[in-house]
């Protein structure tokens, strides 16, 4: 993903508004029978969120496998696999009746649907309804989706969507249960990509354009009973569906009510103490912050309720390599040697919210993760080391270089971790001036190469955990965009590169393509071409009246299709 | 000064009665300085005690502490109100002492009476305090003393608030509430003063009455010879505290005793005595100065409206109407009113601090009317003014000598120190005080600064607008004797206004009487005063308290 | 009467003018697009347009202003593809972040504010009103010293540093309140005060301190005016003195402050609103400056100066009832 | 002004605040002998006269920040991530904050960096902003008030009016707003002072403007209308020195306003920037984590509260001095 869509690092959002820390603490966690799946059905989950209910409508969310409410009301072609562990970050069929056949080369894709799919009306889904549901996705007046439909599908970018736009050619139903997408390009990674909820079938006779979200019809365990934008979403059980024409979702609760627009502190307390309804509370999106880690440490009780997990997202220091003095390896090299991890991580909450990063791909055997470190700066920085290779480079005086951040902490590369970097540079002789931007400003800067400054603070997380939408975005020479909306900030422009990603995109076996993927890091790696600095982690907490809550591998946080609160 | 005798005297011809108020050796005491030195006298029932002095004698202290009303004041000695020792009495006797036995009327109508209620339920509760009355018997009585003391519509006005009420009006509800409790004694401490001359009169005489007709006590201070004259049975002068002199009115004015009282009743000004000719060396004939040629100033048909209320309801009320006089050189014009007249707003047309809604003004043959300011400062040289309150015309951030030199340095000349220090010297300060800050001088001294910044310009016409009034008696007449020097000595008009119509005879030649922004009467001093034709003007001319006729002929 | 009313509401409307002119000035004084900023992080060309004319910034700011001024009073319309949007009438536009009409965001959260401001107004004037008087009365004993001092440390003390003392005693320690967590009134009244409890005392003990010293110095000032001796003078007990006729002449300037302070009091409630995470209108306005969302930015602005222009108009009414001597006009 | 500024806000400087009499007793002019008698009243007033050094401590404290920090061997932005605890979230080792002989008063959670420097350093932007905001607001408010004040009705109607409204606005509000959408790259504490000015100076302004049309009205000034005297020389001669008491004390007061009003946007995240250390942004940090590192709390929270509470009592001190009689505490 270009951006992380629907997850925020809570401790980030709370730096911001700056709020006080939980008082009270939690009482012990409820007892109850141990979790089984056939008998988890019943009661109600509370969900307490920051945000993340702005929109509800398939072609307008972003999310990754689906996100957690989205998926509970829009089944897709395939969606992620609901275990706990490293299956976990892999693609399952969902209303499709496999992954996909590739043809040409992976240029071509044909899924099956399944049968007995219902809409909540009790109508039949075709696939016809997929085709439409992806078709929306491309009017102007729906934006927010991922890009690669645009990008991938034969005359996706000239494509304005169905009010306009007409009938999108390249995706085909020549029946009621098959659908064949044609691609430009090789692309293996399709199955993935099938988990967004713009493969989410939409029924074209109740499209009620921007405001299909407030009454969607669902194809999910759910149906949407009340949404108030920003605010509420409550969903109760939709009656066309049933378990056995769903093998991923075991939808347990009866109802689920979430809560959107709470600060980040309120929810980790409410979680906590769990009185009345937030014993069967959750979170999809806060996570507990650095001031309480102590105390979640110190708290049997709050320890066994807490989850812990990944999502694969790295956060980089980016060179401009066509800018002075970043041309220069050694000047980079230099900056990833004076990096001191020990000091960014203590910044964003530590090293239970975050680990040192000295790959460009997340940890992970689903991105293919070849672990390497070729300017080890150890835990603190080698300010020795980077203060030679800057004599070499001609620098040894001193250098003045300008470090351009978000000025909010959200994504975690605000006013937080640029003092930190600026002091680990300052041991080495870098004199760093700091350049904050206004958050919406910051993206636009940087995306275009013409106003891009040479040193920045960036983010890059995943849209589906594999290599490919981690690698491609930021090395594929052929994806600098000069008009705006670039990430290969380092302006890298290698053949070898380029060949090596179309080689792999071919690859329609994700365990084949992972190691390639981790293999291509690490040579591009050696370039010192970004200067990884580290992987976030989610700590968070359910109710004392959660059962079966896991954090999955594919996205980091509760998937809520798999709890239960009875 | 004369001794103070320890007893008190009783006045001659009166049946000796036991006092209703005694007071013996009364000290009272503000830290160091003594405001009250031992001060004793009786007070039999039905007679009225006037105490007389000038400022800072102590007479409003006296007063206060007859009722134990200060607060942080050492008070010592003995004060005995029907036979209660009030400096001895507990908090409940006290309680019932006050207003029910000894009740006070104070100076100021304006702020006497709790403004946020209503004029009867501020009698009703004093009267149910001391009588334990019913709310509606309360109420009851007050309407009756209002109407008693004089209050047109008492049982409408009962519910009005004090702001509704004009000066006289509260002072008689002042009254009223003393009357509802029936006390022994009433104190008036300097209750005319803030009111017309008009009102005062009235309201003198419903004193007189109610004394008449209860038997009360009364004790009148007042810095006014002619009230206390028209009032009271005795007189108690005072001076820094101690008593100067005591005796029957009639004795203490006719054939004072002592110096200071004797000087006293010299500067008090005449309302029935034509002016001493020493006031000038020339005095223009009354023809010659009528004629147009020969004015000075001439205004006609001046007019200012002032607007007031809001935007949508704006009532225009002028406050000078119409108004046509002239000034000769060297003339002196009286004018005189009553509060609200226009006097003051027409002093402040003639030197253009305000401009006139109509009419015009012409200044030494030339219309100056709409003259804009730049053309009007080479004018203001021949034309000065000198205001009523001494202390708040002059800048207290500045020295005496900067403010006098201040309009000679705008003129360009030269020497405009060395002028001031002269000026000084003329109007009789010290020129080594040159440096000095206003605060640093009397009263009287500010004005003498002020009458020698005015005269720095050597202007023609000197509008004086009250120039007396906030001065005790004594300097009064010092700086009437000095404008009148001034005056003859540069050949100098004067516009002088005043509410004073003694002090307006004393110093002018002719006199113009304004009522509601117009010109009743005007001509010369004399005619208006001894033969006046406007009824108006008659009726003020009467209820100025005379002292002149119980006072030995100068 | 009449006359004041409506005085009051031409008065107010201008002010509001004047402000929202300011407001709306400020968005094209400020070097980036509005459009940028409502289209949000992940915004192409395209969508840049459709925004850009969606919002009606294509037009010249006067007719932008204009249109803004047409959806407060009768609301207005905005055209999206197939759809138009209609925004009924106080309609102060959509924001930028949540695409939210900001009337409804600002009506979501008008009851967590009132409910905080005017139950610390409440607070506040009991207390503070109470003190001023205490210290007034008991002038030159311990009392009156004590009261002096902890007023002045109330009137020094930012109220995050209050509401931080608070939370560590009453929550932390203690542990008798809850961190607060706004209930609504309607839901659980007794749940609701619960957790207000600490937000209202914070923001209360600093206005407090304000009525204190107004309180104390409108009682020391109407006991030595000349009407209260007269009272004296005629035998009226002291207590009564103090009860009936020094006690109006106090308050009145209460009056007056209380609704003067209204712009300091909502600032104040901001900070208490950010300190506690109360999801109210001052924490969204600190939200909407942080993410440069002005669409909100100026909708709670002319909430706040609604409010305290009306603020100011009851005490003009409150002052007119306790003096007799104020006209309203 | 333990709100953001109430005086500024509100109009009611809490200290001047009741009702509409901004100035000390209106008709007074205090007259130079005051100023004198000022120094010897403030000379015997104790609490003013403590307060006093102690200001001039703060004062010392931020002027010699880089002698001290030198003496303590440490400096305000290096990370000392050893120091730290990063199991725990980042809290210091140690207990009290990791206060010892190396850290005098400890480091700083998440960073490691030296409290003790930062505090000293932040004592630069704290008070320096405040200061500078505090001259700002005096230069500006004056001018704009004594243009009201002396300009002529139709100037005072427009005057009037915008100091009014600028009064009456949520000053806090308006200021988060202006630093959201001002240029990033202008050095931070001079966008806050400015910011603090742009909203506060309606307080100075109504002032000087009470003040002006009071003093114009007196005798004084007609007298030098009288002599000649040009409106320039009027204004600078008869009429500014008459000002200068009631401005004097709106200064002192609004200093610790103006460090409140700092404290209160580096809180909210809006005032100066972290790599900068100040005494709001401190605490703002300091309240994530009060209960896991107390002392980080305490040293800034004390500190900011010292310093209000000093810079207050000083004020108070310059007002009792000035208008001696005057009642309020």
């Amino acid at each position: 993903m270009r951006l992380r869509p629907f997850v925020l690092l809570g401790s980030a959002l709370l730096a911001a508004t700056s709020a006080v820390a939980g008082c009270g603490g939690g009482s012990g966690s409820g007892g109850g029978a141990a979790f089984d799946p056939k008998t988890c059905q019943g009661g109600t989950l509370t969900v307490l969120n920051q945000g993340g209910l702005g929109k509800f409508d398939p072609a307008t969310l972003y999310t990754s496998g689906g996100g957690a409410l989205p998926s509970l009301v829009y089944r897709t072609l395939t969606t992620r696999k609901r275990v706990p562990g490293q299956d976990g970050t892999k693609p399952v069929p969902d209303l499709a009746t496999d992954l996909g056949t590739p043809s040409d080369n992976a240029k071509t894709w044909k899924y099956t649907l399944r049968d007995g799919l219902k809409f909540e009306d009790g109508t039949p889904i075709t696939s016809k309804d997929v085709k439409y549901g992806i078709e929306r996705s491309f009017s102007p007046d729906l934006p927010g989706g991922a890009p690669y439909l645009h990008d991938w599908l034969v005359d996706g970018t000239g494509y304005k969507g169905p009010y306009k736009g007409g009938d999108l050619k390249s995706i085909e139903t020549p029946d009621d249960k098959t659908i064949v997408f044609k691609l430009r390009a090789p692309h293996g990674d399709f199955p993935y990509l099938a988990t967004a909820t713009q493969f989410a079938p939409v029924p074209k006779a109740k499209d009620t354009g921007v405001k299909y979200q407030n009454a969607p019809v669902s194809s999910g365990p759910y149906r949407v009973a009340k949404y108030e934008v920003g605010k509420k979403l409550v969903l109760v059980r939709n009656p066309s569906w049933s378990r056995a024409v769903d093998g991923q979702r075991l939808a347990c609760p009866d109802r689920i009510e979430v809560t959107a627009g709470l600060d980040a502190t309120v929810i980790n307390q409410r979680l906590s103490s769990g009185s009345g309804a937030d014993a069967k509370a959750i979170t999809t999106d806060t996570s507990v912050g650095p001031e309480q880690l102590a105390r979640v440490g110190g708290d049997p009780n709050l320890a066994k309720r807490v989850a812990r997990g990944v999502f694969g997202e790295t956060k980089y220091l980016a060179f401009d390599t066509t800018k002075k003095p970043f041309n220069d390896v050694r000047v980079r090299q230099a900056v990833a040697y004076a990096i001191n991890r020990q000091s960014v991580i203590n910044a964003i909450g530590g090293s239970e919210l975050a680990s040192p990063a000295t790959t460009f791909l997340p940890d992970g055997k689903a991105f293919g993760q070849q672990p390497y470190d070729y300017f080890p700066a150890g835990q603190s920085g080698d300010p020795a080391k980077a203060k030679a290779l800057l004599a070499q480079a001609g620098y040894g005086s001193g250098l003045t270089v300008d470090l351009a951040y978000p000025n909010v902490d959200t994504d975690g590369i605000g006013p937080k971790v640029a003092p930190a970097v600026q002091d680990a540079l300052k041991q080495a002789g870098i004199t760093v001036k700091p350049k904050p931007f206004s958050d919406d400003d910051y993206r636009n800067v940087t995306g275009k190469p013409s106003t891009q400054p040479a040193l920045s603070l960036q983010t890059w997380g995943t849209d589906w955990p594999a290599g490919g939408p981690f690698l491609i975005p930021i090395f594929d020479g052929r994806q600098i965009i000069t008009s705006g909306g670039n990430f290969n900030l380092a302006q890298l422009n290698d053949p070898a590169v380029n060949k090596e990603i179309d080689r792999i995109n071919t690859i329609t076996d994700a365990a084949q393509a992972a190691p390639a993927w981790g293999a291509l890091d690490a040579t591009i790696g050696k370039q010192a071409l970004v200067v990884p600095l580290y992987h976030p982690k989610t700590v968070a907490l359910f109710g004392k009246d959660v059962k079966n809550a896991y954090v999955d591998e594919w996205r980091g946080w509760y998937d809520i299709a798999s709890v239960s609160v009875k | 000064m004369t001794p103070v005798s320890e007893a008190p005297m009783t006045p001659v011809g009166e049946a000796a009665t036991a006092p209703v108020l005694s007071v013996r050796d009364l000290r009272v005491r503000f830290g160091d300085r003594e405001a009250v030195g031992g001060v004793s006298f009786d007070l039999e029932p039905g007679r009225a005690l006037g105490v007389v002095g000038e400022s800072g004698s102590g007479k409003s202290s006296l007063a206060l502490a007859l009722s134990r009303l200060h607060t942080g004041a050492d008070v010592t000695g003995e004060v005995r109100v029907d036979g209660t020792d009030v400096l001895a009495a507990s908090d409940a006797e006290l309680r019932r002492l006050r207003g029910g036995r000894i009740a006070m009327v104070f100076q100021d109508p304006l702020s006497s009476l709790d403004p946020y209620l209503r004029v009867g339920d501020q009698i009703a509760e004093v009267y149910r305090v001391h009588t334990g009355a019913t709310r509606r018997a309360a109420a009851a009585k007050a309407v009756e003393v209002l109407d008693r003391v004089g209050i047109p519509d008492a049982s409408r006005r009962a519910r009005a608030h004090p702001h509704e009420f004009s000066g006289g009006m509260v002072q008689r509800a002042l009254i009223a509430m003393a009357l509802a409790l029936e006390p022994r004694v009433l104190v008036a401490d300097e209750p005319t003063t803030a009111l017309d001359v008009t009102v005062q009169a009235r309201l003198l005489t419903l004193l007189d009455e109610l004394r008449e007709e209860t038997g009360m006590a009364l004790l009148l201070v007042s810095h006014d010879f002619g009230v206390v004259a028209e009032t009271a049975d005795d007189i108690l002068v005072m001076r820094a505290g101690k008593t100067v002199e005591h005796g029957p009115v009639e004795t203490v004015l006719r054939t004072p005793s002592a110096a200071y009282t004797r000087e006293l009743l010299e500067a008090v000004p005449r309302l029935d005595t034509p002016r001493p000719a020493v006031v000038t060396s020339r005095t223009p004939p009354p023809e010659q100065a009528d004629s147009p040629q020969e004015s000075l100033l001439r205004i006609s048909g001046l007019r200012r409206e002032f607007r007031l209320g809001p935007p949508l309801r704006r009532r225009v009320v002028p406050a000078v109407d119409g108004v046509s006089l002239e000034v000769a050189p060297g003339e002196v014009l009286g004018v005189v009113g009553e509060s609200g007249s226009g006097k003051t707003t027409l002093a402040r047309l003639i030197v253009r601090l305000l401009a006139p809604s109509a009419g015009t003004i012409e200044f030494a043959g030339r219309d100056v009317t709409r003259l804009p300011a730049r053309e009007l400062r080479p004018l203001r040289r021949d034309l000065q003014m000198v205001f009523q309150d001494p202390l708040a015309s002059l800048n207290p951030r500045r020295t005496v000598g900067d403010s006098i030199a201040d309009p000679l340095r705008v003129l360009g000349e030269p020497d405009a120190e060395r002028r001031a220090r002269d000026l000084m010297d003329r109007v009789g300060l010290d020129p080594d005080r040159y440096g000095a800050y206003p605060h640093e001088f009397s009263g009287g001294q500010r004005q003498r600064v002020g009458i020698a910044r005015a005269l720095a310009p050597d202007p023609r016409l000197l509008v004086c607008d009250e120039p007396v009034t906030s001065l005790d008696v004594s300097t009064q007449a010092q700086i009437l004797a000095l404008l009148a020097e001034l005056r003859a000595e540069r050949d100098l008009a004067l516009l002088f206004v005043s509410h004073d119509l003694a002090v307006v005879r004393q110093v002018s030649d002719r006199v113009a009487v304004m009522r509601a922004g117009r010109v009743v009467t005007l001509g010369d001093v004399d005619t208006v005063y001894d033969q006046p034709e406007d009824p108006y003007t008659r009726a003020l001319l009467a209820a100025v308290p005379k002292l002149a006729a119980l006072t030995p002929a100068t | 009467m009449i006359w004041f009313l409506v005085r009051r509401l031409l008065a107010t409307v201008a002010v509001l003018l004047v402000m929202s002119a300011i407001v709306y000035g400020l968005f094209y004084l400020m070097p980036g697009d509005p459009a940028v900023l409502a289209c949000g992080k992940r915004c192409g060309p395209d969508q840049l347009v459709v925004t850009r004319h969606k919002l009606g910034l294509d037009q010249a700011v006067y007719l932008q202003y204009w249109h803004f001024l047409q959806g407060v009073v009768v609301g207005r319309d905005y055209s999206s593809g197939p759809d138009v949007n209609h925004c009924a009438a106080p309609c102060l536009g959509y924001s930028f972040q949540s695409d939210q009409p900001v009337t409804n965001l600002l009506l979501d959260r008008l009851p967590v504010s009132a409910s905080l401001t005017l139950g610390a107004l409440v607070l506040a004037l009991v207390l503070g009103v109470g003190a001023g008087l205490l210290s007034a009365l008991r002038r030159g004993t311990f009392v009156e010293r004590l009261l002096t001092g902890v007023t002045l440390l109330g009137f020094s003390t930012p109220v995050f540093l209050i509401g931080l003392i608070l939370l560590l005693v009453f929550c932390a320690w203690l542990k008798v309140l809850p961190f607060p967590s706004y209930v609504p009134l309607t839901e659980n009244p007794a749940e609701w005060a619960r957790n207000l409890v600490l937000p209202w005392c914070a923001l209360a003990l600093i206005e407090a301190a304000l009525f204190a010293r107004v309180a104390r110095a409108g009682t020391l000032e109407t006991l030595a005016e000349d009407h209260i001796r007269t009272f004296r003078a005629y035998g009226v007990p002291e207590r009564q003195v103090v009860r009936r006729h020094a006690l109006r002449g106090a308050l009145a300037p209460v009056a007056t402050i209380t609704a003067v302070e209204l712009a300091t009091i909502i600032v104040s409630a901001m900070l208490t609103e950010s300190m506690f995470g109360l999801p109210g209108i001052g924490k969204l306005a600190v939200e909407a400056s942080t993410s440069v969302d002005l669409p909100v930015i100026t909708g709670v602005t002319l909430l706040a100066g609604t409010a305290v222009v009306l603020a100011n108009a009851v005490a003009d009414l409150l002052h007119a009832a306790i003096d007799p001597r104020v006209k309203l006009a | 002004m333990t709100l953001f500024d109430s005086e500024l806000a509100a109009g009611a400087d809490p200290v001047l605040a009741p009702g509409e009499e901004p100035v000390p007793a209106a008709g007074t002019d205090p007259v130079p002998s005051r100023r004198g008698g000022a120094w010897r009243r403030l000379r015997a007033d104790r609490s003013a006269l403590a307060a006093l050094v102690l200001v001039g401590l703060l004062v010392l404290v931020a002027l010699a920040a880089p002698l001290l920090t030198a003496l303590e061997g440490q400096d305000a932005t290096t990370f000392h991530s050893q120091l730290l605890d990063s199991a725990r979230g980042g809290v210091p080792h140690g207990a009290f904050g990791g206060i010892g002989a190396d850290h005098w008063l400890g480091v700083e959670p998440g960073t490691g960096r030296d409290v003790f420097a930062r505090i000293v350093y932040g004592a630069r932007v704290s008070l320096g902003v405040a200061l500078a905001a505090t001259a700002l607001e005096l230069v500006v408010g004056i001018a704009i008030g004594l243009a009201a004040g002396l300009g002529g009705p139709r100037v005072d109607a427009v005057a009037g009016r915008v100091i009014e409204i600028a009064i009456a606005f949520p000053s806090l509000l308006l200021a988060l707003a202006l630093l959201a959408i001002v240029p990033q790259s202008v050095p931070r504490p001079v966008l806050v002072a400015l910011a603090i000015t742009a909203v506060n100076w309606g307080n100075v302004a109504r002032v000087t403007r009470a003040q002006a049309m009071s003093l114009r009205t007196r005798d004084y000034v007609d007298a030098a209308r009288l002599a000649g005297v040009g409106p320039v020389r009027i204004a600078l001669r008869e009429i500014l020195p008459g000002l200068t008491t009631p401005l004097m004390v709106l200064a002192a007061l609004k200093v610790p306003s103006n460090i409140v009003s700092e404290a209160g946007l580096s809180f909210l995240g809006a005032g100066v920037r972290p790599p900068t250390p100040s005494w709001g942004q401190m605490l703002s940090t300091s309240t994530t984590w009060f209960q896991t590192d107390p002392a980080y709390v305490i040293v800034p929270g004390g500190l900011l509260l010292v310093t209000l509470l000093a810079f207050s009592l000083f004020a108070d001190g310059v007002r009792r001095a000035l208008d001696p009689r005057s009642t309020r505490v």
